[in-house]
């Protein structure tokens, strides 16, 4: 595995977690595709946002872009696919149609976004894919993926957990939207963390990535289990959505209940500085700079990793006060 | 008449009763730690908000017409409250609930006065509210720290959580409206034959207008409990789906959709019914999958039994 | 005579309008359009609008009959979706499996809501939406709560179906086309049209005139359903696999469409072809939101809800 | 007579929720005869048809049925929506090669069809912009032209005009010719004299008399129907109308140059407190839409109306504020809220005076529902039945009270009496009496002529959409009325 070096044009604060990252994978580069040169500056670059910018990863993810492209002065058209996957094939097509040279896709699903690629590929287009990893072919299908590995992020999280726990307790998992390969990464990269330790699974049910929803789950379970000693939430919105339950429910989340999320959002991250929150993983939404890095390299001819993972920090009770700027 | 018809009579009225006493049987019998005051408060507090929305809801129903925007609304409700929290809590709830008539009040004018049919007129507030909802929030959840506003979703009066106790005066109060006053009656009148109520003078489009205006109202009301209760405004997903909820719960509870009858007393059954489904599916920790096989199940029972014979 | 004669045409004229209020919303939706933004007509761009709206047209071709049955389906979302799911694990059995297996499943969905509102008198409404939840839990089921997404295997020939192209317009566009040619047929030239129409009209004075208005209803509900399964089973074709998150929210598009093109929502009256128009006008609505490029992604739906709002007025003012 | 029946009822009994709408009855129609079916209103005449043709089944009894029925209900039964020629065909499209509904075809043989039946309408348009009279016309057309061996007609003239009944009455005499056996209900006794053998009366759901008709005195027949006896009736006429009534100083009713394009065009309608105007004039003649445009329910190209010589803004809810109401001549789309109680229903348009703050005084409602239920002999199980329940006649009974009771000053009775039972009529017509005596002014639109020529002081008659003459005092006569309504047809003779 290769290894990037880190980047520096960017100050510290909330860019500063992106300043790493591994990647994997044989390398793609401009020779093997036959792509032609294009120049990251004054290009016409396209952005296919995949969601609403509701939530804070959304708004910090194409903020990242548009404040990276303004920087580097590319001409950046931007559109939104409204979670609706075929609006994002034909946002993908017009972004073409309207003279993207370059493109950084935001895809909704893993699956589904080939008869895009093919249009890109068609129009030989380099495509980055950032954020969700798609099924489709690198190098061939999209030039690479610049991403967080899901797995991994709900593997950390288990770390955290035993760590807080000592490895014993009863867990409740708060899954996100069912059908979403997020869902089912975090989900898989938990259980695969705690196996064999003393935690146990005692309820899996969804909130649906809402604050309100992982709220009244948490108020269920308390209820019919009063014993749960630990929450896995697999978004930040329903982790501090179970700290309200917890806390209606007279139980102080952060000591007698641990609570474990993924995202790194600023409100999380407040609760784990105060104390009533574990632990929370980040899932580094600042895609920018390494993005058009990567479109740069490429065009100059140098080959690029099929994979690169960007880095996600950490926010534990040790570290939360003094990496609050950092949260989204 | 036989006996055989007036019991599928009794229970083709009173079936929402009975599913949920079997229900609570159920509860009672398989589930852990289901009889404790808690629990009890649990639900009737997760239940408040759709009770107040599906109680606008079946006014509309009741006309021959659905409002799909109510959980736009709530969203709308819900972006207002962090703009004025600094005027203080009531400036705040005030201002939600105007935003709320007002949406209610241009729902009726659409369907009364311009002539749109329901579905479709409210459809507009459902696909644009939210966005509306978004932007004036900039499409960021806004975390609520004034004590007196959430007060609103955690505090209780003798023990009784007060988001239930509005809740249960709103309930009160529809229906001393449908079964005691001239709008009431109006009201299933229009739903009934709005031709024939038209002819008969009576004032269709502000009875229209009212009906709506109610429900934008009475859905910013939910929507600031809610919001009280989640101590945040997220208007991203605020009320997400509350049409459909509220819809099946009116119509579980004996209102049918065809218009000219509203049953206040039912819908609050018909929200206690979907509630209990709702919480034994997930304290049974049922994959989702299956709950939702489960529910469809369930929905499809309850308003079999309480359908309309030919 | 000349005075008949001119009250004639003006009022010809009017029952134009009033009839194709929906075209002449689209027709200047285009023309705007293309003179502003010069990349709207181009071929590539008309080309994926087309395709875009045939799967959305094929969906909206079964709700027609439906609505103008008076009733709705709610469940088509759903079983567009699980349609898709459906088709992509049917395709390593084959092209005829990966066809047939979701229109029989959706088919016999939606002969189930036909069966329960003709033969139980409950409300479309409320039947519709518990298949709605059956149908997406029966997908999330059958994907192991959605983590399995199904592929197609590239080089199968029912990825052609949905990726396959005549003069760059893909075919798609003309199963749709053909499809509401057929429809449009069906609905004006035979009894069944004729009695879908009954049925909805005047649903007791149907009965009463021995229209078999049960037996229409099921019809009508079975047919809506097949059609969402072969929406999906396109899709999954061009999208090469069973996703499992699409058709949230697409039983509200297929409303839209069919009432914007000036189908009467409580029954009786309607037009294939004004649904299609409907779903170019959305469709093209959509374009241009693109096109414009600059809209915040909040404001996206704002718009959406604005132009929803204008083209049922002005219908509905053309009306009187 | 022959006997051989092609439908055979016996002992069948049918109710509805605690009502016994048929108890016991025994029923045969034989081959080619007119049979008539009559009662009181409620009697059970509907239910007994929907029994035979299958749309009820019965709690007892057996019934026999040779060949096909073919039956036009008491309501309108086609579907508005849907073109005349769509209706006519319904189930029986004319196809073409490729077995499509072959369009050009089915718009010939309809018009063509229809004119033989006096309809000239566009078969292509909706169905449901026709008049009440024309639609019924299509439906008979519908059942007559299905290749019946039995044809039955509930109340099939209570919406046609004299000219109307006349051709209906020709039809069934060439349906009664070819063979086919006839039910026929009609609370018009000159119609069931005219054309029917025999009888079957109906009262309180039981069959209380079957036999030939010529031999049974008029008189008696209606004894039979009410289960009063002949002395009794013998006190009422055919119309119950007294003579003069005191007609007020000024109008207290002023509509002017009413035009509504293409249906009405500048009719001027006065009508002095006391005085009961009839509005004449043949099917489709603009005569609802007249009603219509007073109170404000039909918009107007032009024209005003005054009360009491105030303008009154063209709306229903200001008419009604003023003091105008108006009896509906389709109780089924325009009348009746199907699933509100009898009584909701008669208060409906009098909740504001019936309530305090908006909240409904139940005492006070209580009140006037009693009164009008035993003063129009409203026949109900209780008041809260659903008004969707009662027999039609019953129906236009409520509706009729619900106007009453908003204590109007000007009263508009788009066929008030269709559908009624003689007994019920003589009664509704001596309340129109009354009432004009009282002060009220009254517009009466009747098809029946004895109706308008008796009650009314004053007779208005319209053609085309115009007013084509005023008749009064010795003007009003049978011979003076059709002359005026007869001029159309010379007219039309004249521009051909
Ligand atoms: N669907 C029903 N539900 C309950 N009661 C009914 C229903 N249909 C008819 N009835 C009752 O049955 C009785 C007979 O009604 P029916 O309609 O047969 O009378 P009818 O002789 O046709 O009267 P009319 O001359 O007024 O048309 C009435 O008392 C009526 O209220
Ligand atoms: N909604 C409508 N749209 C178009 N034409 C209509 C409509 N309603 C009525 N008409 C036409 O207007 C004319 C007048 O109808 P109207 O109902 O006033 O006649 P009428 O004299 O009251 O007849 P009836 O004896 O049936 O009561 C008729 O030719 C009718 O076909
Ligand atoms: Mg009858
Ligand atoms: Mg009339």
């Amino acid at each position: 595995t290769a290894r990037e070096s880190p980047q520096t044009t960017n100050s510290g604060g909330p860019a500063a977690s992106a300043a790493q990252q591994q990647t994997s994978g044989p390398g793609c580069s401009r020779a093997k595709t036959g792509y032609p040169q294009v120049d990251v500056k004054g290009a016409t670059v396209g952005f296919s946002q995949s969601e609403k910018e509701a939530n804070p990863f959304r708004v910090a993810e194409t903020q990242s872009i548009k404040d990276e492209a303004a920087k580097r002065g590319v001409n950046l058209l931007v559109t939104n696919a409204q979670s609706d996957l075929n609006k994002q094939i034909s946002d993908i097509k017009s972004l073409l149609d309207r003279g993207a040279k370059l493109l950084i896709v935001a895809p909704l699903n893993s699956d589904g976004l080939q008869p895009a690629f093919d249009a890109a590929k068609a129009k030989q287009v380099p495509v980055i894919t950032i954020d969700r990893k798609v099924t489709s072919q690198p190098c061939t299908d999209y030039l690479t993926f610049i991403g967080s590995d899901f797995v991994e992020q709900g593997k950390r999280a288990a770390q955290q957990m035993v760590k807080a726990t000592g490895g014993s307790g009863k867990v409740a998992i708060l899954l996100g939207a069912s059908g979403n390969n997020v869902t089912v990464d975090r989900t898989k990269g938990f259980k695969d963390g705690i196996a064999g330790t003393g935690l146990t699974v005692v309820a899996e049910q969804t909130g649906e990535f809402d604050r309100s929803k992982g709220q009244a789950v948490m108020e269920q379970l308390i209820q019919s289990n009063p014993d749960i000693t630990a929450v896995y939430a697999e978004n930040d919105e329903m982790g501090v959505g179970a700290v309200t339950a917890l806390k209606a429910a007279g139980k102080s989340p952060g000591k007698d209940v641990k609570i474990v999320s993924v995202d790194g959002t600023r409100n999380a991250v407040q609760l784990v500085a105060d104390g009533s929150y574990t632990a929370v993983i980040e899932s580094n939404p600042r895609f920018g700079p390494l993005a058009f890095d990567t479109l740069e390299k490429f065009g100059k001819g140098d080959e690029i990793p099929q994979n690169i993972v960007i880095s996600d920090d950490e926010y534990d009770t040790t570290n939360a006060a003094q990496k609050l700027s950092n949260a989204y | 008449m036989t006996l055989t018809a007036t019991r599928t009579r009794w229970l083709q009225d009173n079936g929402v009763y009975v599913a949920v006493v079997a229900l609570l049987l159920f509860n009672a019998l398989f589930t852990a730690n289901f009889l404790t005051l808690g629990n009890f408060t649990t639900q009737l507090v997760q239940a408040a908000p759709v009770l107040i929305v599906a109680l606008g809801m079946a006014l509309v129903i009741g006309t021959e017409g659905v409002d799909l925007s109510v959980g736009a609304v709530m969203a709308l409700a819900a972006a207002i409250i962090p703009l004025y929290l600094g005027a203080g809590p009531l400036v705040a709830i005030t201002m939600a609930l105007v935003v709320g008539l007002a949406a209610g009040a241009f729902n009726g004018f659409l369907v009364a006065e311009v002539g749109i049919q329901p579905i479709v007129a409210t459809l507009a507030l459902l696909v644009g509210g939210r966005g509306l909802a978004l932007v004036i929030a900039e499409g960021q959840l806004v975390q609520l720290h004034d004590p007196a506003f959430l007060a609103l979703g955690t505090g209780d009066v003798l023990g009784i959580p007060i988001s239930v106790l509005i809740a249960v005066l709103l309930a009160v109060v529809v229906a001393g409206l449908t079964n005691r006053t001239t709008f009431g009656r109006q009201l299933v009148a229009i739903g009934g034959n709005r031709k024939a109520a038209t002819l008969a003078g009576l004032p269709v489009n502000r009875v229209l207008v009212g009906v709506y205006a109610i429900c934008g109202v009475l859905a910013a009301v939910a929507g600031v409990l809610a919001t009280s209760r989640l101590a945040a405004s997220d208007p991203a997903d605020m009320g997400l789906l509350m049409e459909l909820s509220a819809i099946t719960a009116v119509v579980v509870g004996g209102t049918p959709l065809t218009g000219g009858k509203v049953r206040v007393l039912g819908t609050v059954m018909g929200v206690v019914l979907m509630q209990l489904v709702r919480a034994t599916l997930i304290k049974h920790n049922l994959p989702d999958s299956i709950a939702q096989m489960i529910q469809a199940a369930i929905i499809i029972a309850a308003v079999y039994v309480a359908r309309e014979r030919r | 005579m000349t005075t008949p004669m001119t009250t004639l045409t003006a009022a010809t004229r009017t029952k134009v309008l009033q009839r194709q209020g929906a075209a002449v919303a689209l027709v200047l939706m285009v023309a705007v359009s293309w003179l502003v933004f010069p990349r709207f007509g181009s071929l590539d761009n008309l080309r994926d609008l087309a395709l875009q709206g045939s799967f959305l047209a094929v969906i909206a071709l079964g709700m027609t009959f439906v609505i103008i049955t008076g009733g709705i389906d709610l469940s088509v979302g759903s079983l567009y979706a699980l349609g898709g799911v459906l088709a992509a694990w049917g395709s390593q059995y084959g092209f005829l499996v990966a066809l047939a297996l979701p229109l029989l499943v959706c088919g016999l969905i939606g002969l189930i809501n036909g069966l329960l509102i003709a033969r139980t008198n409950m409300a479309p409404f409320i039947v519709t939406l518990a298949s709605l939840l059956f149908a997406r839990g029966l997908l999330l089921a059958i994907t192991d709560e959605g983590a399995n997404t199904y592929q197609i295997p590239p080089d199968s020939a029912f990825v052609e179906l949905g990726r396959g192209t005549v003069f760059g317009f893909g075919y798609p566009i003309f199963i749709a086309a053909v499809l509401c040619v057929l429809g449009g047929m069906i609905l004006n030239r035979t009894s069944f049209g004729q009695n879908v129409f009954a049925a909805g009209g005047a649903e007791q004075s149907a009965i009463l005139m021995g229209v078999p208005v049960a037996k229409t209803k099921i019809l009508v509900y079975t047919m809506s359903g097949t059609l969402a399964g072969l929406a999906g089973a396109l899709t999954a074709a061009y999208l090469q696999s069973g996703v499992t998150v699409i058709g949230v929210g697409t039983e509200l598009d297929a409303i839209s469409v069919v009432v914007i093109g000036g189908t009467l929502l409580t029954g009786g009256m309607g037009t294939v072809l004004g649904t299609v128009i409907g779903v170019g006008l959305i469709k093209v609505i959509q374009n241009v939101i693109n096109q414009i490029g600059t809209l915040d992604s909040n404001y996206q739906s704002v718009v959406s809800g604005v132009f929803l709002l204008v083209v049922v007025v002005l219908q509905r003012i053309l009306r009187r | 007579m022959p006997t051989d029946p092609v439908i055979e009822v016996a002992g069948v009994t049918k109710t509805f929720a605690g009502v016994r709408a048929l108890d016991d009855v025994d029923f045969t129609l034989n081959r080619g005869e007119i049979h008539a079916l009559v009662g009181e209103n409620g009697a059970g005449k509907s239910t007994l048809i929907k029994v035979l043709t299958g749309i009820h089944t019965p709690d007892a009894g057996r019934i026999t049925r040779k060949g096909h029925i073919s039956t036009i209900y008491q309501e309108v039964n086609l579907v508005p929506l849907m073109s005349v020629a769509a209706n006519l065909f319904l189930g029986r499209e004319p196809r073409n090669r490729l077995g499509l509904i072959d369009r050009a075809r089915r718009s010939a043989d309809a018009a063509e069809l229809l004119t033989g039946y006096g309809i000239t309408a566009d078969v292509s348009s909706p169905l449901g912009t026709l008049a009440v009279g024309e639609q019924q016309m299509v439906a008979l057309a519908r059942a007559v032209e299905a290749d019946a061996d039995v044809v039955i007609m509930d109340e099939p003239t209570s919406s046609l005009e004299p000219r109307e009944v006349e051709t209906l009455l020709e039809v069934v005499r060439k349906l009664h010719e070819a063979g086919i056996a006839i039910i026929y209900v009609s609370h018009r006794m000159d119609e069931l004299y005219r054309i029917c053998d025999t009888v079957t009366v109906l009262r309180d759901g039981r069959s209380v008399h079957s036999g030939p008709l010529k031999e049974l005195p008029r008189i008696e027949l209606v004894s039979l129907m009410l289960g009063r006896s002949v002395n009794e009736i013998q006190k009422h006429g055919t119309t119950a109308f007294g003579e003069d009534h005191y007609a007020g100083r000024e109008p207290v009713l002023e509509a002017t140059g009413l035009t509504s394009k293409p249906r009405i065009n500048a009719v001027n309608v006065a009508i002095r407190p006391g005085e009961v105007v009839g509005l004449a004039g043949l099917l489709g003649s603009g005569r609802t839409e007249t009603a219509k445009a007073i109170i404000g329910a039909l918009p107007l190209d032009d024209g005003t109306v005054l009360v009491a010589g105030k303008p009154v803004p063209h709306n229903v809810k200001a008419a009604t504020k003023a003091g105008i109401s108006m009896l509906a001549e389709d109780r089924k789309t325009e009348g009746i809220i199907p699933n509100l109680s009898v009584r909701e229903n008669i208060v409906l348009a009098a909740l504001p005076r019936l309530s305090r703050f908006g909240v409904i005084s139940r005492a006070r409602q209580d009140r006037i529902v009693d009164t009008f239920i035993t003063r129009l002999r409203i026949k109900v199980s209780s008041p809260e039945q659903k008004v969707a329940e009662l027999s039609g006649g019953n129906q236009q009974k409520v509706l009729l009270a619900r106007w009453l009771c908003t204590e109007p000053k000007i009263l508009l009775l788009d066929e008030p009496t269709r559908g009624i039972d003689v007994g019920a009529k003589a009664e509704v017509q001596a309340l129109i009496d009354e009432l004009a005596r009282e002060g009220l002014a009254v517009l009466l639109i009747s098809s029946e002529l004895d109706e308008l020529l008796d009650g009314a002081d004053r007779l208005i008659v319209l053609r085309d959409g115009a007013v084509a003459g005023e008749l009064e005092g010795a003007q009003l006569t049978r011979e003076h009325v059709l002359g005026a309504i007869a001029a159309e047809v010379m007219d039309d003779a004249d521009s051909n």
